[in-house]
């Protein structure tokens, strides 16, 4: 098997079932919805993305809407320059997502600090407990746009 | 010379008094340096790493700086230690945790603050989830740098060193 | 201790009666700001759940209320142990979103530098390792060795530990004068001393006692679960983001990516010695093939008024030019994958075309590792546990961010 | 296998033997003694009041936000100021100084006792700094790389 023929053959599964992958240097997009994120992973890990890099979560007040980013990266000679994105954009009020632990057994720490600091909820996740923040943490998601960071100035004014 | 302790003697509270009267002992002069002397030559810090500077606290500990000329031999249970040393960032889930090492710790107890983030928060002073350890400890010396090298380490527990030898440190560390 | 830090006790739970928990940490003698809740029944461990974020200093948040050059410091505070490969990157992401390509001198050097950084890690995770099964003449020798290492890192970029050397476009410092000696020195000094550090520790049979055939981890099972580093190398798998040939010049360097099949900790112990070999021969190969050049991009280069910039670089440094505190990141996103000592780093750098990057994703090889700890101990014994935590060479600052 | 262990044994004692007659000493005696850090090393920073053209370029890139530009009242020009609470060493201010007004020093080795030491408005900032174990007399060691010992401290004459 060649690099082109496995990864030709994923973005064909892909294509099957109504997904549209995009090419770019080092990196094969998708842009998936959450129904189509678990039936898409299953076809990644087929093809022998068989674990996650990063989950990440992307704030865009602006549309209201969160972005959760899949990196699924292979080690396989073949596949390990291209990495898997697969983007899922969920309402910002309500951010809810199936959970990817079945798939990836190695999301369990992933989604659960993308929950921690982001505050995105996935179903079926066993222990949704907070990782890095303190137990006691009662403020919004540190990660989204509006918890804002102090930023100081650059002049003092002295007398 | 009168002691506060011998009305206490009188009333029959024995056990009382006599702790005071051993306290009262060991602040006078000659026994008192003594007991400094002593302290100085065993200033072990508790090993209590709070943050990366603790790749620099290995250093001082490790052959080429070699504190252990000076008494400073990192030990894993605070009740047998006299120094905290606070090696870079406290978090707020982490400070909860000094404090109760502090508390711990039998007196004299003294506090240093190593690197930029243990005296105020460095680069990541305006980060939502660091403590500034000097709104929680009496602090005895400031080492600057991020991580300080192990020379500014050695040079704050010199001073330290020399500081209890005189027997000038502070009531506070000598409290509780 | 206070019952909140270190404890044992019975869970009163149906069923587990014959369950203990014990707390270890955060304040315990390792090197772990981390605290590992232990379940047992006996002396035979059923669970481990490592409570982690005691260092968590909330890095992906203040690399976005910061200009994008100021962020390299900051994430350099991750891994201290490690800096260039922490940051290198992040340098390459925004290297890719300004569309800035450093010559070929800059790309030698930051080489040099990520190996010699390599080695020191491994030095102190060997060390650490050592003082785990309390074996103190590793960790002195370790640590005394890797004072070497850092010498010469520091007589190239002016800091012991944090080197902030990498900037888009190229690198701070040129070699300095008689470089190439010393270091030759410091190789021939260190293939010396890894055949003593063989005969007092690796080849010890009290040490093999400890390590050997505990916390097997199979192939299968490493790639399942994302393991990175010399922690997957040890059981089989080739992989290294070296070979993705996506920064410094490693396709241009004949190198082994030391591979062992075992998978317990003793191999991962022993792989980290391979991989101090191979980056010593690295190091030989940058040094000799070491191109002329300028170190800085030509498009920074020539924006910083001659005046300022010959006396400069005739004493090997640069100077930033202006822009540097300002620098204006286009619109987009730029991944980058790097190898730092404890395994791959993985970076997502999003912008929206401001000064200041929307958005920094990083993964970091600890926080990939962490899983292990609950994978690996359960049906071991209690005393196991220290071994398999000195094997895996973890760095909490590093997991937490 | 018995016999591949003890032989194994033996060897490991013997290399702790063989550093216990000939030990590899790397130990720097500090205070006494004192490293004489590599020339480009970045240690406390110094300011040259006249140099400064006031650019800000130093604050605008200070990671830490520890460079501050200090404005007094009724003077046009602000000058820099840091305060070594927050300061990281990075180096920044000095690479991107226009006019090579800021500069590094070799003394690192500096500790505190009160906050407010710590912090250098820009007249303070122009003080000259001075390495406290060097004030106490120490002797000044040179480091060398050696094939046999890794690191040598020689004197420097």
């Amino acid at each position: 098997m060649n690099t082109g023929s496995r990864l030709e053959r994923l973005e064909k599964g892909l294509r099957d079932i109504g997904l549209e992958p995009v090419k770019a240097p080092g990196v094969l997009r998708v842009d998936a919805q959450p129904e189509s994120l678990v039936p898409a992973a299953r076809l990644a890990v087929e093809h022998g993305y068989d674990h996650l890099a990063s989950v990440e979560g992307i704030d865009w007040p602006s549309e209201g809407v969160i972005e959760v980013i899949y990196h699924a990266e292979s080690y396989d000679e073949d596949l390990r320059g291209t990495l898997l994105e697969i983007r899922v954009k969920v309402p910002r009020d309500e951010p809810r997502l199936p959970s990817l632990i079945e798939v990836w057994p190695n999301a369990l720490f992933l989604e659960r600090e993308t929950w921690d600091l982001m505050g995105v909820v996935f179903e079926g996740h066993p222990e949704l407990r907070r990782l890095l923040m303190p137990p006691d943490w009662d403020g919004p998601p540190p990660l989204r746009k509006d918890f804002k960071v102090k930023t100081e100035g650059v002049f003092v004014n002295v007398e | 010379m009168t002691c506060p302790f011998m009305g206490l003697a009188f009333l029959g509270r024995l056990e009382e008094s006599s702790r005071k009267a051993a306290q009262w002992l060991v602040e006078r002069t000659p026994v008192r340096s003594l007991r400094d002397w002593a302290i100085s030559f065993s200033l072990w810090p508790v090993h209590f790493t709070t943050s990366c500077c603790g790749a620099e606290f290995a250093a001082v500990s490790a052959p080429r700086f070699d504190m252990e000329r000076y008494g400073f031999l990192p030990f894993n249970s605070p009740r047998q230690t006299n120094l905290l040393l606070i090696e870079g960032t406290l978090t707020r889930k982490m400070a909860r945790a000094a404090e109760i090492v502090y508390q711990q710790m039998p007196s004299p107890k003294f506090v240093v603050a190593m690197g930029a983030c243990a005296i105020d928060g460095g680069i990541f002073h305006n980060s939502y989830n660091i403590v500034r350890p000097h709104e929680l400890f009496p602090i005895e010396y400031f080492i600057p740098g991020c991580p300080p090298r192990p020379e500014a380490v050695a040079q704050a527990i010199v001073r330290l060193h020399e500081k209890v030898k005189r027997s000038e440190y502070g009531v506070k560390a000598r409290e509780t | 201790m206070s019952s909140s830090v270190m404890e044992a006790r019975l869970l009163e739970k149906e069923g587990d009666e014959e369950v203990y928990e014990v707390f270890i940490g955060p304040q315990h003698p390792a090197s772990g700001h981390m605290r590992l809740i232990v379940r047992l029944e006996g002396d035979v461990i059923v669970g481990v759940d490592p409570d982690i974020g005691w260092v968590h200093r909330t890095m992906e948040k203040l690399a976005e209320s910061k200009e994008a050059l100021k962020a390299i410091p900051l994430l350099e505070r991750m891994t201290i142990i490690d800096s260039q490969n922490v940051t290198i990157g992040y340098v390459r992401a925004l290297e890719k979103l300004l569309g800035v390509e450093p010559p070929p001198r800059a790309r030698y050097l930051r080489t040099l530098l990520s190996e010699i950084n390599r080695i020191a890690s491994h030095l102190y995770g060997m060390g650490l390792a050592g003082i785990f099964v309390n074996h103190s003449t590793m960790f002195m020798w370790c640590f005394g060795d890797r004072e070497v290492w850092i010498q010469l890192a520091e007589e190239l970029t002016g800091a012991r530990l944090t080197h902030s050397y990498s900037v888009p476009g190229g690198v701070r410092r040129d070699l300095p004068q008689g470089f190439k000696e010393k270091a030759l020195k410091a190789i021939r000094y260190m293939e010396k001393r890894l055949d003593e550090y063989h005969r007092i520790f690796f080849d010890n049979p009290q040490v093999r006692a400890r390590y050997e055939g505990v916390g097997v981890l199979k192939p299968h099972e490493a790639r399942r679960l994302g393991v990175v580093g010399p922690n997957l190398r040890a059981s089989g798998v080739r992989y290294d983001a070296r070979l993705l040939g996506d920064y410094g010049v490693y396709d241009e360097l004949e190198f082994e990516i030391p591979v062992r099949e075992e998978g317990d900790a003793m191999s991962r112990l022993l792989l980290r010695g391979d991989e101090i070999r191979q980056s010593m021969n690295i190091i030989r190969q940058v040094l000799d093939k070491i191109p002329e050049g300028p170190i800085l991009a030509e498009k920074y280069l020539r924006l910083i008024p001659p005046k300022l910039r010959e006396p400069a670089l005739k004493e090997g440094r640069i100077k930033f030019p202006g822009i540097f505190a300002n620098l204006k990141l286009p619109k987009g996103e730029a991944v980058a994958r790097a190898e730092m000592g404890h395994g791959e780093i993985f970076y997502h750098v999003t912008s929206d075309g401001s000064k200041k990057p929307y958005r920094v994703r990083v993964v970091t090889p600890s926080f990939r590792n962490v899983i292990l700890f609950r994978y690996l101990p359960p049906g071991h014994r209690f005393m196991d546990l220290p071994a398999i935590y000195g094997s895996l060479d973890y760095f909490p600052p590093e997991a937490d961010r | 296998m018995f016999r591949g262990k003890v032989r194994r044994h033996v060897e490991a004692i013997a290399t702790g033997l063989k550093y216990l007659v000939k030990p590899n000493r790397i130990t720097v005696y500090y205070p006494e003694e004192a490293i004489v850090l590599s020339e480009r090393y970045r240690g406390m920073i110094h300011y040259d009041w006249d140099k400064c053209i006031s650019c800000g370029l130093c604050a605008m890139i200070c990671p830490a936000d520890a460079m501050k530009m200090y404005r007094k009242k009724g003077e046009k020009k602000a000058r820099p100021g840091i305060n070594y609470q927050r300061c990281i060493f990075c180096g920044y201010c000095v690479d991107i100084c226009p006019t090579n007004a800021l500069s590094f020093t070799r003394v690192h080795d500096v500790a505190f006792e009160k906050l407010d030491e710590m912090l250098y408005p820009p007249e303070k900032f122009t003080s000259e700094w001075r390495s406290p174990a060097e004030e106490r007399g120490a002797r000044r060691l040179r480091v060398v790389f050696d094939e046999e010992r890794g690191l040598k401290h020689v004197p420097e004459q």
